[in-house]
């Protein structure tokens, strides 16, 4: 019993320890890669735009639909 | 006539036993809780559905092949899983006990008797198995979360990560209970048990789903219903505490607004959570490799179907199944027990000393940075139960000061708790299941 | 050259076999059946190209490793085949049927053999493994199933179960013909089988691919095919039946208009339902298990996200599957026999006598009641084949008195014709499997 | 031959006379359901709000969202 | 201390090889060229993200129980490891191997071993099996292209099925060079391994997929990211084969417009070719078999409910876990090699052939009727990726004549592609598994 | 080796063939049936509609839905 008990005295001690010092570590590398960020890679001011421009595949797909349909539709005319 | 009695002493009225009765009661409570009370509707309605359906008798929907075999026990069925399973008993209760100890392939010799003598799988123990067995489910719901959480302000303000680590002293502190009560010969878990129990204090379901199933299978009805249950009641029990552990002059903190996060920021974000995660704590890689995954989904911006997928159709299905699956750990045999009441009681006890001690990591953070840069409500959010916690911490600073938002500030240590959560998990899967 | 004469003795036209030319003629005109004439297109179509698949020379697409293995017969496979399996002979035919027959041991024995001299399963078999061999597909469209079922027109009017009920008459009429058949050899069914086919008249998909694939699963094709054909043809068989059964009077009866149900009704009847199976007939527990289920979903207006992917997304994937493995029993060597063409006899028997003893009985009400309060026409109703048959009650009723909508009191027939027949097969597995 | 067709006229009056009493039961419980609804638990006549009433989950997440939203424009603008 | 000892010794720095670094800097490559560079982001979002994963050291996501097993080399699980195997030697390298060779029955006992042992599974090993091994997920990812796929304009002018053909002449040349430099020894693939590589020349993703998990599973992930990566990257490389196989009048052609194809046509061109393949080469009918199911139900009218999921839900879910599965195949140990070279650089030598022998078969085409009827820029189309590859059409063919859109004349061509490499799979499996 | 690269051959020149002749029987399996399709089959002019016909099944589901709903309003009202 009293090996239960310091199995569970430990698990708490570097369970709460390693948490503890991952996240401080998690802390530190977000920081530095937001740093980072900030300073080589600023966002443009036009923001709005910028997200439009993330998904450029389905952009060209319904582009293509678009002049698909309207091939089809000029042919059947 | 003959087939009159044979009806009659199959059916569920004849067979039925005190316990079954009982359960069925507590997945009819559980979907009034969930229907007309609110708690976490989309996992307790197919939770508490799955449990009425596990103790319907002689139905045997939660048993495996073997399991239903030893429930009806013709005796050369028994002769042929005695055999099969290398013992000399043909009892139907030891033959389930040397089942559950077996090597896998007695196991497999087992199922085949089973099946030889026109014994199946009960629907909802296939269930479990796809589901939960195989740790599918728990990693497809945390993909899904992680497509829908949104790290914007956790990226604003990271300090709030602290409040996430220091809320999972709940969990720690817990699992100490459970061994305390073990020593003292109050209850009788063992480091494995104690273990999954802390984990209802992590406020993540997933998470402590796919620790239970790792760790201790058989509590899994308790500890789950137990962890959405409390989840639901956040907003009864976390203000309390809350108001006992600040002053009034804390409470009107006004914290500082948010500053934007640029895209490139949370599309990195995932990416070194799991660097991190891979060089720290490989055994947190499932649950965080998949969390980050849905993440990056989300924000990366090109993949937006599978993103929708994942926060939709996906996790809609899987919680389905998880639900039901949770529910077959309900048969009265498995569930009505002393443990139960052991782990409802340390529940909530994790809970009460996770949202203290985030409170009080908070209060430190703020006299550390000057006394008046984070208002201590927030982090009793960071045990997670996102966003409900978030949503307490918000109402109980506005009850002080009308025009003080701090929801946005509480999301930051409110999403930590969840990867706080999954880190407090690993380590136990590293240390406790090895 | 070599090569050449090889892919020419490989290739489909070099192998095909009558048989599977008129299986691929059977599964095109289900194709046509379901494009052209709308027969349960949802259905047909993926049942019919599956039937498609299932036949085409040499591909194995339907068989299981063993079956492929002795189709081509290589001696060596032949000899490890029959080893695994303790035969002596090693002619394909016998191995084949010593497989079917093997123990859970032999039978796994015989796949490590199958599998060593590099066969597999075909990618129907393992559809029709993972979707109708675990039962889970049948029990998921039933979920959906009950997730898109109103009881609102039953609650209103309970008493219209009566003719739920009377309406499975026609089932076990058809098993009472299929054994009677069988006493006097112009078939040869035996119990199992004829309860598999008396299924066909309860008018409902999942319920009879459930039966029959725990009673007679080399039956699915015939039972499955002729289950939804008839449920397609159901305004062209039941008009008649419905116009020699009642008088003039009887069909122009207007119905009192239904009473309004409240939201709490429509959540208790699904737990009411459940628990009345918990008590009653273990044995329908997972099929009328998961049809409350998705029936509770819909109507507790907290999980509409689950009852919204239980309707569409989940449904229509298992529809897929479910249809291509329903197909894969559609091989030339299951299918082309005289027992097919007994079971789509029988088949329309059993649902032209349902919708007899459903007008009958409601006849029967009617008088009871008066002669003024119900419609006969609604009887018909009771074998189920939602909301089709619903839909003929109203068509019917409307030619004789333009003013008399039936459509909702014939749904309270309809949709208690689901649980009639769902009840009607937990008794068959009851008797008959065991 | 005799014995299968004993055995299914036999399945024919058991389940025919099982699926009669079976709904039987089934009416008079839906019946008494229904009263005691009608008696104990009356709808509010205001039914269509009650209604939307009955997913505040939902609910209170789309506020949050709607608050999230505009606290993060709040702050960008 | 001796935990924070243990903590450090199981950690992912202290483990890491670096082959693993490696392989990380490979997954990020993948996902920047996905995100940021727009490669196949659908694809290569899950395979980068699960190429990471299966290279965290010590989590061992990406291999089976006996693998795992085998990296931490207990002493007693070595022994019944061996002892399962049949071999003597406990080193887990030769465990490994015998593995890999073991029969069916060995390979169970082995798992079995493993599983007493403790060890299980990763999650990328489960859903590789479930996802590939089962060859389940690019069948199905087939089947929901056949439901996105238009074929009207192919159609419309059915000879552009030639210029299908003549591209997979990419597909047989490479296997060809690679059989070549095996012959004098600079790379060492077997015929099977060399049929695997030419398949990237198809520029067909599940195509390419279901041969190599066939015929050459260890190659599996160098040729999935080689194949998603070139035809991410066919605006790059077919312009300038394009423009050196053209003469300038020969890029100004102006076609004539496409006849209208009516509905009927469209119903019926899934089933001629389902019955083609049936009867030519029922080695490639799981492919095409699926492919065209999903045409049909695109195309039939009456199961857009089924066609919409095809295209949607089930694509996407079926996506993500492919993907993941893909990943697990990059892990260092199978990744790493000079093989992973020969690959990428034969890879898109069949792609630029392909490109080549399209164009020249347009230009023979052309020339064969009359030399106006062609414009040979469509012939580029032939390789598939679509529908890139006939955008690229467009695009050149609107540099040197602006009232020229060849968009629709290349989509014949590019669907013709897909057929024609599916076509050659079969004749691959067909020949070369045997 | 000769072995190998002799098999690689020969699967190019069947493999190659097989495609073509594969490909050239569906040109005029397609054209055949386009024609065929085309001189008994020809679509109206009002294709359109035709389109909608499609999928009566939807439809008269629809219609059901429209029905039953329109019928629970009248008794409520
Ligand atoms: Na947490
Ligand atoms: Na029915
Ligand atoms: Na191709």
């Amino acid at each position: 019993m009293d090996n239960l008990l310091s199995d569970g005295l430990e698990l708490m001690v570097f369970g709460m320890g390693f948490v503890a010092v991952f996240l401080t570590v998690l802390v530190f590398a977000t920081t530095g890669m937001s740093a980072v960020v900030g300073k080589y890679f600023p966002e443009e001011p036009a923001q709005p735009k910028a997200k439009k421009k993330a998904a450029p595949a389905a952009d060209n797909d319904d582009e293509l639909v678009a002049v698909m349909t309207a091939a089809v539709h000029k042919y059947r005319s | 006539m003959e087939k009159l009695i044979e009806l009659f002493l199959a059916s569920g009225a004849y067979n039925i036993s005190g316990g079954q009765i009982v359960m069925i009661f507590v997945g009819l409570l559980l979907l009034f809780l969930a229907i007309k009370k609110n708690f976490e509707p989309l996992l307790l309605v197919p939770i508490g559905f799955g449990g009425i359906l596990a103790n319907i008798p002689e139905a045997g929907l939660a048993y495996s092949a073997v399991e239903n075999a030893a429930h009806f026990a013709v005796p050369e069925v028994m002769n042929s899983l005695a055999a099969a399973l290398n013992i000399t008993s043909t009892d139907p209760k030891e033959i389930i006990n040397a089942y559950h100890n077996s090597s896998a392939a007695e196991h497999q010799a087992a199922i085949n008797a089973a099946l030889d003598g026109g014994y199946a799988n009960g629907m909802l123990y296939n269930f479990y198995s796809v589901a939960i067995g195989s740790t599918a489910a728990p990693l497809l719901i945390f993909m899904g979360v992680g497509a829908m959480t949104d790290f914007g302000p956790l990226l604003a303000n990271p300090r709030t990560l602290f409040l996430g680590a220091a809320a999972q002293f709940g969990i720690f502190a817990t699992v100490l209970g459970a061994v305390g009560l073990s020593s003292i010969g109050v209850m009788d878990f063992n480091i494995q048990e104690a273990a999954a129990i802390g984990i209802i204090g992590g406020a993540d379901g997933p998470t402590a789903i796919y620790v239970t199933s790792l760790l201790a299978p058989h509590l899994l009805g308790a500890i789950a219903v137990a962890a959405y249950s409390y989840m639901a009641l956040v907003p009864l029990i976390q203000p309390p505490i809350m108001r006992a552990l600040t002053t009034d002059a804390e409470r009107k903190i006004k914290m500082h607004q948010l500053r934007h996060v640029t895209k490139l920021e949370k599309v990195l974000f995932p990416i070194v959570l799991l660097i991190l995660v891979a060089l720290l704590l490989p055994d947190a890689a499932p649950l965080l490799g998949m969390f980050c995954f849905g993440n990056l989904m989300r924000e990366c911006g090109v993949v937006d179907r599978l993103s929708d997928t994942a926060q939709n159709a996906l996790i809609n299905i899987v919680t389905i199944f998880l639900g039901l699956s949770v529910g077959s750990k309900l048969s009265a045999d498995k569930f009505l027990d002393l443990q139960t009441l052991g782990i409802m009681s340390l529940g909530i006890v994790a809970f009460c000393i996770g949202t203290a001690a985030g409170i009080l990591m908070a209060k430190l953070m703020n006299k550390m940075m000057g006394g008046n840069a984070i208002n201590p409500l927030i982090g009793s959010a960071g045990v997670s139960a996102v966003p409900m916690a978030a949503r307490v911490s918000n109402k109980i600073g506005l009850e002080y000061n009308a025009q003080n938002f701090l929801l946005m500030h509480a999301m930051g240590p409110n999403v930590a708790g969840v990867i706080g959560s999954a880190i407090a998990a690993g380590v136990m899967i590293k240390f406790v299941s090895g």
